[in-house]
């Protein structure tokens, strides 16, 4: 990968640099407090060695000033550390705006990949360079996680809700991905390759890919089958149960005049566990769907809802087309 | 206290007191009973490392050669289990803590005899479950216990090993509270608590992390073992339940328990510098006010073992900013150490070898700390290397060391017998060599993006490799520097010179009486006139240069 | 703790029951007693984690934890917060009695703490046979009567999560249980105390025994004091609004 | 005593304030701790220290966990 012995992994995101900056500058205060500690205790030992099995060293009772004094350095080196390390993970956590989104399911011991134009890969992910991407991440089984050494970013993949992640590869290359949750027997086996492709060549990558129904096409088909449509309407425009038209990205009023934001996790508790958050004026009739969808198929279920919404574009401006009804061909 | 007379070696100590093996089994004398657990912790210590050379070994290429996977994941869930549990916790409390307490506060025993002895054999009782969940078919969960992995999909012995745990617990409770009875009310006249030796504030800290963080493992442990046995869900998300309460529950506990592992040792480390440079320690109420608050602090931090398990962002920095606060007490630890060398009389007797190495790898340990409470570098570095390199510089370079420390600097005081010094100064050069050999890769491999719990890497990754190989070859040398104490101090027991009552000349209260002491500890109650680590005479304070010649300490 | 204490009356000394390494009774008495204090932290700390989870889900998924807790005897739960309480009030007065020399109001007092005991036990049974009878032991906690409450007698409202009231029973067993572990405990050190009574080892000068195991059977109602609101009460208006 | 058995839909303040004033009651009478050292003090209240902590800090979890911002 990169040249004889290197001591810090690729640096291929936009998050990357801002890392190593924290790692040098808390290197840095490492190395000198154990190089200062090392050589004065160094040489008071030698300075200070016994000479004489009798002697008794004038005793000394400590100094309040200087345990100030080295109280408050590290303190202030502590908190300096603190903050920029706060502001640079607020960065990696929060989830950007027009950030192409892929949904990730991890089961033990594979991770499966959608995009949003319906390719799916497997221990595989392709993506544009330049391009932010978002990874709304479940879990079938245990907990695992998305480890991207050369971007930076580590997430858990938390069974029963969504978490995310999202990053800008640089560099177009092969990255190793890892799971770096410990998830049982092949755990070490769980991983794979983050392919960081040129605009040009993902699109080419895209169209020539194996595609199936877009997620949120899967989404209403489901929506569909499942009789959704007999309260939410048949085009989500609502009726015994709330509208689904330009809700994602919204704020709910609930029953209990609590008001929460209508984000993945969201409607994924309405669909699995409808009684939690029940929206103003309407009644607690909705029966559950868990055990009768699973992971993949909710992510399509979010998939459709997002699609519905007006208020937040699905598609970012620099995303490919879509190519949802494109040839077959030999998988990449 | 320099006035003390010359205790006649004893005819009777507490070693022959009484003879056979139920005067042992059955003792209620403390330092037997610390006795019976050296015997336990070194067995485990001993089990605990074959899984890490065995480990060790596997890494050495990234393919799977010698185990496989399933093997693999037990081995090391085991080793942690049995490194955390029967050994690291117990370790210098059980055995160092158990044989000096009482006998630097100047008491008979401990405040309850009985229940101490009856936390040796639910300590043992723990323990042998435990191997006995090993033999069966061992477990491979991480010593984590991670749900919903360790309730619903592992197929390997949790609920026996968990109840091993759990009853080790109790044992760890024990300890704690006897050991808070006893130096509230057990005290010997004059013994003021400015009074105490630096080791039992810092026991006195960690006894306080043993009442208060033990019971919520063992509620949390209990209730995986039922969640496992009757498919209840509280941490099940198909239930409804929450894996993350899981993990705070847990870490409630188990961070708070890395300062029941490390602050002993600072304890067993402040005694060593102290005494072996004949200095009053620097700063002394600061030391012994930042174990208390190492031990309030250790209990505010559990969460930066969550940052990247969707733990919410505002928690995190919450957890962050606590974590760095932890810093402030132990770099004001090493600070003193470091100043009470200034101007002292430092002589290099192994144990202070040990205790100038703690300084040195703990300081590394701490500081590398900051990488993992920094809430950026930890989103990458978390379940990596660096985290095992990290908290094994904290609990080998810093409990280990001080443990082999306090062992050789009261080995005379336990056994009688002066260890042979040359071996012992040999051997502290060999672990302290091997030891950074093998920890230092790891944090370049752990920045590098290599996961813990890895059976096997990317054999594209050279330099990952090249790393592993010299933190086994580090291993191989630091198991050497472990054996040779294991046999110099067993032969030394039979054969090693006849310790005086003081050998090292010094004041503290275990020094004043015989070596081995009786089982009383003391002839007679002893009342304290001095401060701790007072090695001058007090009117001798204004004349004492800085190495003039003196009289010599009286013993 | 107690019987340590208590049942060493071998070594001589000022006092029979001064055990050799304490220099005099009032030592000892303040070493008992701040041990068993110090175990209670532990036992508060225990329990802790359990209130935490109570007050993680209840929060998380309040329709179903009123649904559920409504099921709850509510009459039966009352009636055994009394009997712990006066439970307390007799073991107070047992210790008050040792304490100034009463033997045998002591021993009466003892006997009557321990029947309320194994009274509150017994109507613990009693809730826990009906719940047994309705199949609302969690998982598979009793084999082959798994966890399946009929909706309606539950009026379980449609798209609720059974896994959630599950959840509620679980919590509901675990900490109930734990409780009913600690008064069967207590009740055994009440018994080992009151034949120690009987056989007059308590007097106005030796009475740490006593207090101590009064100081747990205390710290026992405590915590029930707080389970009965808890599980019993809290959320019951939100059953009627969810009809 | 305080012996309560209210039907009906309650307050939950009320009946956790009943349950603290009674629990108080049997710590500093039946418990003597009114009459007692002050350390018996400070250990019951390190006890409510602590699970202070794990509540605070585990609650300060939960409840921000859905402000996660959008840029």
């Amino acid at each position: 990968m990169q040249s004889s012995f290197p001591f810090i992994p690729e640096s291929a995101s936009t998050l990357s640099g801002d890392v190593d900056a924290v790692y040098f500058y808390i290197s840095g205060v490492t190395v000198f407090f154990t190089t200062l500690i090392s050589l004065v205790v160094i040489f008071f030992v030698i300075r200070y060695r016994r000479r004489n099995p009798f002697e008794i060293p004038r005793p000394i009772e400590g100094s309040t000033k200087l345990e100030t004094l080295w109280s408050v350095i590290p303190l202030v080196i502590a908190m300096s550390i603190f903050v920029w390390g706060a502001k640079v993970y607020f960065a990696e956590y929060r989830p950007p705006k027009n950030a192409l989104e892929v949904y990730v399911v991890g089961k033990q011991w594979m991770w499966k990949f959608q995009h949003s134009t319906g390719q799916r890969e497997i221990n595989e992910l392709h993506i544009p360079v330049g391009q932010k991407i978002k990874l709304i991440m479940a879990s079938e089984d245990v907990i695992h996680d998305v480890f991207v050494p050369a971007f930076r970013i580590k997430a858990d993949v938390v069974p029963g809700k969504y978490t995310s992640e999202w990053f800008e590869a640089t560099k177009p290359g092969r990255y190793h991905f890892f799971c770096a949750e410990y998830c049982g027997m092949n755990h070490s086996g769980m991983g794979g390759w983050v392919v960081v492709m040129e605009p040009a060549e993902f699109e080419n990558w895209l169209s020539g890919n194996v595609s199936q129904l877009s997620p949120a096409t899967a989404g209403r088909q489901m929506f569909e089958s499942l009789g959704c449509a007999s309260c939410h309407g048949a085009n989500g425009e609502g009726g015994r149960g709330p509208a689904l038209l330009g809700l994602f990205g919204s704020n709910v009023v609930l029953n209990n005049n609590q008001t929460v934001r209508a984000d993945e996790g969201y409607v994924r508790e309405s669909i699995l566990n409808p009684q939690a958050k029940i929206v103003s004026g309407f009644g607690p009739i909705m029966p559950s769907f868990q055990g009768q969808v699973n992971e993949e198929q909710l992510l399509q279920l979010v998939a459709f809802v997002k699609s519905l919404s007006t208020t937040k574009p699905e598609t970012p401006t620099t995303k490919p087309p879509v190519n949802a009804n494109v040839k077959p061909s030999a998988p990449h | 206290m320099e006035e003390f007379e010359v205790p006649r070696p004893p005819r009777t100590n507490y070693l022959n007191a009484e003879y056979g093996v139920k005067s042992w089994l059955l003792t209620k004398d403390h330092k037997r009973i610390a006795l019976l657990y050296l015997g336990g912790i070194s067995f485990f210590f001993f089990i605990g490392s074959l899984y890490a050379m065995a480990i060790r070994l596997e890494l050495l290429t990234p393919q799977a050669d010698l185990t496989q996977s399933s093997t693999y994941n037990k081995m090391f869930t085991q080793h942690g289990i049995i490194m955390v549990f029967f050994f690291l916790i117990p370790s210098i409390p059980a055995t160092l803590g158990n044989f000096l307490v009482p006998m630097m506060i100047g008491a008979k025993d401990l405040a309850f005899p009985r229940i101490n002895l009856l936390s040796w054999y639910i300590y043992m009782l723990g323990g042998i479950l435990t191997i006995y969940a090993l033999l069966a078919g061992g477990v491979d969960t991480g010593w984590t216990f991670y749900t919903p992995y360790s309730t619903t999909f592992s197929n390997s012995y949790v609920i026996a090993t968990g109840l091993g745990i759990f009853i080790a617990g109790f044992s760890s409770i024990l300890t704690g509270l006897n050991f808070i009875v006893t130096i509230h009310t057990m005290r010997a006249p004059g013994m003021t608590w400015f009074r105490l030796p630096l080791f039992i504030w810092a026991h006195y800290a960690t006894s306080l992390i043993m009442i208060l963080g033990t019971p919520v493992i063992a509620i949390t442990i209990l209730l995986v073992a039922f969640e496992r046995l009757a498919h209840i869900g509280i941490f099940d998300p198909a239930a409804g339940g929450d894996p993350v309460l899981f993990q705070h529950l847990f870490w409630f506990y188990s961070h708070p328990a890395v300062y029941i592992m490390v602050l002993p040792a600072m304890g067993v480390v402040s005694e060593l510098i102290a005494n072996f440079s004949r200095k009053n320690i620097f700063g002394y109420k600061f030391v012994a006010f930042s174990s208390l608050a190492i031990a309030v602090f250790g209990f505010l931090v559990w969460g930066h073992h969550m940052f990247v398990a969707s733990q919410s962002i505002y928690a995190g920095m919450i957890f962050s900013i606590l974590s760095f606060a932890v810093a402030i007490p132990s770099a004001v630890k090493v600070f003193n150490w470091t100043a009470t060398l200034h101007k002292g009389s430092i002589s290099y007797d192994t144990p202070m070898l040990y205790g100038l190495g703690f300084i040195g790898l703990f300081t590394i340990g701490g500081l590398t700390g900051m990488f993992l409470a920094s809430l950026a570098t930890d989103v990458h570095l978390s379940d990596t290397y660096f985290i095992v390199a990290h908290f094994h510089y904290i609990m080998v370079g810093g409990t280990l060391l001080a443990y082999l420390g306090g062992l050789h600097y009261w080995w005379p005081k336990i056994s009688g017998r002066m260890y042979p010094e040359g071996w012992g100064r040999f051997s502290a050069l060999i672990v302290f060599v091997g030891f950074n050999l093998t920890f230092s890769p790891q944090f370049v491999l752990g920045y590098m993006g290599m996961p813990r719990r890895y059976h096997t890497y990317p054999a594209d990754l050279v330099s990952w490799q090249v790393l592993h190989v010299l933190s086994t070859a580090g291993a191989s040398i630091l198991g050497v520097g472990l054996l040779i104490p294991l046999i110099y101090l067993i032969w030394s027991m039979r054969y090693g010179r006849i310790a005086e009552a003081n050998p090292w000349h010094l004041p503290g209260l275990e020094w004043q009486t015989a070596s081995p002491p009786p089982t009383q500890n003391f002839y007679e109650t002893p009342i304290v006139t001095s401060e701790a680590y007072e090695f001058a005479p007090p009117e001798a304070k204004e004349v004492v240069g800085r190495f003039e010649r003196q009289r010599p300490v009286k013993i | 703790m107690a019987e340590d204490l208590a049942t060493t009356q071998e070594h001589a000394a000022t006092h029979s029951a001064l055990q050799h390494h304490f220099e005099n009774m009032e030592q000892q008495r303040e070493a008992g007693t701040l041990g068993m204090w110090v175990f209670l932290v532990t036992e508060i700390m225990f329990f802790g984690g359990m209130f935490l989870a109570y007050t993680l889900y209840r929060s998380k998924y309040p329709e179903a934890f009123a649904v559920a807790s409504n099921h709850l005897d509510i009459k039966l739960g009352g009636i055994n917060t009394a009997v712990l309480i006066v439970s307390s009030f007799t073991m107070a007065m047992a210790v008050f009695s040792t304490q100034v020399g009463k033997k045998r109001n002591s021993i009466i007092f003892l006997l009557m703490t321990m029947a309320l005991g194994l009274t509150f036990l017994g109507i613990k049974a009693i809730e826990y046979h009906d719940k047994y009878r309705d199949s609302l032991i969690p998982g598979t906690l009793i084999p082959g009567r798994p966890f399946n409450p009929s909706p309606h007698e539950l009026h379980l409202p449609p798209g609720m999560p059974i896994g959630n009231v599950e959840l509620f029973y679980w919590i509901y067993f675990a900490m109930t249980g734990m409780h009913a572990l600690h008064m069967i405990i207590g009740v055994g050190i009440l018994s080992v105390i009151t034949i120690l009574a009987v056989r007059g080892r308590f007097s106005p000068e030796y009475h740490a025994p006593v207090e101590i195991s009064g100081l747990y059977w205390h710290f026992v109602d405590i915590v029930w004091i707080f389970l009965f609101p808890l599980l019993y009460l809290l959320g019951r208006h939100l059953a009627g609004h969810l009809g | 005593m305080a012996f309560y058995n209210f039907p009906g839909p309650l307050n939950a303040v009320v009946a956790l304030t009943i349950a603290v004033i009674k629990a108080t009651l049997v710590i500093l009478y039946f418990m003597h701790v009114r009459y007692s050292p002050r350390l018996i003090a400070l250990v019951i209240g390190a006890a409510l220290f602590w699970m202070a902590i794990l509540f605070a800090l585990t609650i300060s979890d939960y409840s921000t966990r859905a402000w996660l911002p959008v840029s």
